[in-house]
């Protein structure tokens, strides 16, 4: 399974891109451990998961083909 | 679903008080409106350690903040009592002294319009995903963050 | 005494929506501002006793106004963190959908300019000597009387 | 003495005119009574009235050349 991952603001200037796509992990959490290790900026970092444009809390399991968006803090306004 | 116009609420670069003049100029024909309430946020030349910004180059995730931004507008027109509503907020580079968001809330009676247009100003900084950077003379950047 | 600038509140007929681009338009040298209210009065067709209102005609007792309005602006300022406001007020004859009333606050940070510009509408009704006269159709009258 | 009234709004229609010379009345209980005699639709009517362009409550003795003024419920906004 193959996910879409979307980065924001200061989270795309950390992983240089602003789309990405991460093979093989079935919840948030295991996203997260990912990312953590291919950029370990992202632990000292406050954001938000959205999935498929709803933003989420806890670990969530997660589709092949979901989109998953990094968000850092708003700041609209 | 209602029958509420739907217009894209982004606008490239500052919003214009010519733009402004004229939203406010169309609403002439609507004689039912006893008052508007109309917020602009304008950018700040803050000072941030000794480097004072000259602009917020504002970005957004479209798809996620429409729809927000959609919610906010059912749920302003389900508790107020509200002629009509617009939201417009600028994407790229807005200087400081320019506008960059622009609401604006229309009612038979003010207090409907008063109080509705400051909860969607609130709720557009908390919930609609957009991010201002804030670049300094020197072009370098920091990443502003809204407080609630 | 403050430095803030007076001008007459008082305005020949509407409130134009270019005389209001204007006014906002003066306000993007001023690089400290966040957030602008602007609250709008706008006549409305009212229906009463079966006669639509076509116009408003305003009138007031001018030296007791601007002593009042000097009051309440100048306890805005005490009360508030404002970087400038500004207030104007139609005289004479007002079209249903033209504007009558128009309040410009500016601050730093937007609560400032939401609260204090909703407070300074509220005494504008309640407590400055302006009258309206509501014409109808066939040119028959009733004077308006504000609610608290 | 001789006070200088000035009449507003409604107000002004009732007594026909927006200015008035008003002669001996040592308060605004005695004008009130005077103009209540010469214009008795005022007796229904809702006013307040301003000395000097101050709003005063209750009886307010007046001086010779002050400025007084009957003030019909604002509707300004």
């Amino acid at each position: 399974m193959e996910i879409n991952l979307l980065a924001f603001g200061q989270l795309a200037e950390i992983t240089g891109k602003a789309e990405l796509r991460i093979l093989d992990v079935k919840n948030t959490n295991e996203l997260n451990q990912k990312l953590i290790e291919q950029y370990p900026k992202l632990v000292a970092f406050n954001y938000l998961l959205a999935v498929n444009k709803k933003i989420v809390q806890g670990n969530t399991s997660l589709n092949d083909k979901d989109t998953v968006a990094l968000l850092p803090p708003f700041s609209g306004g | 679903m209602t029958e509420k116009k739907k217009h894209s609420v982004f606008i490239e670069g500052p919003i214009t008080s010519a733009f402004i003049a004229d939203s406010i100029s169309k609403h002439s024909k609507k004689t039912t409106i006893g008052g508007h309430d109309i917020f602009l946020g304008q950018v700040r030349n803050d000072i941030i350690d000794n480097k004072t910004v000259v602009a917020i180059d504002y970005s957004t995730y479209n798809e996620m903040a429409e729809q927000k931004l959609h919610e906010i507008r059912e749920a302003a027109f389900a508790n107020y009592n509200l002629v009509c509503m617009h939201i417009y907020h600028s994407l790229g580079t807005v200087k400081a002294g320019e506008i960059c968001l622009f609401v604006f809330v229309s009612s038979i009676h003010r207090k409907d319009a008063f109080d509705a247009c400051h909860e969607i100003v609130e709720q557009i900084k908390a919930d609609v995903p957009i991010w201002g950077k804030e670049i300094f003379e020197d072009a370098s950047h920091v990443w502003k963050e809204n407080k609630s």
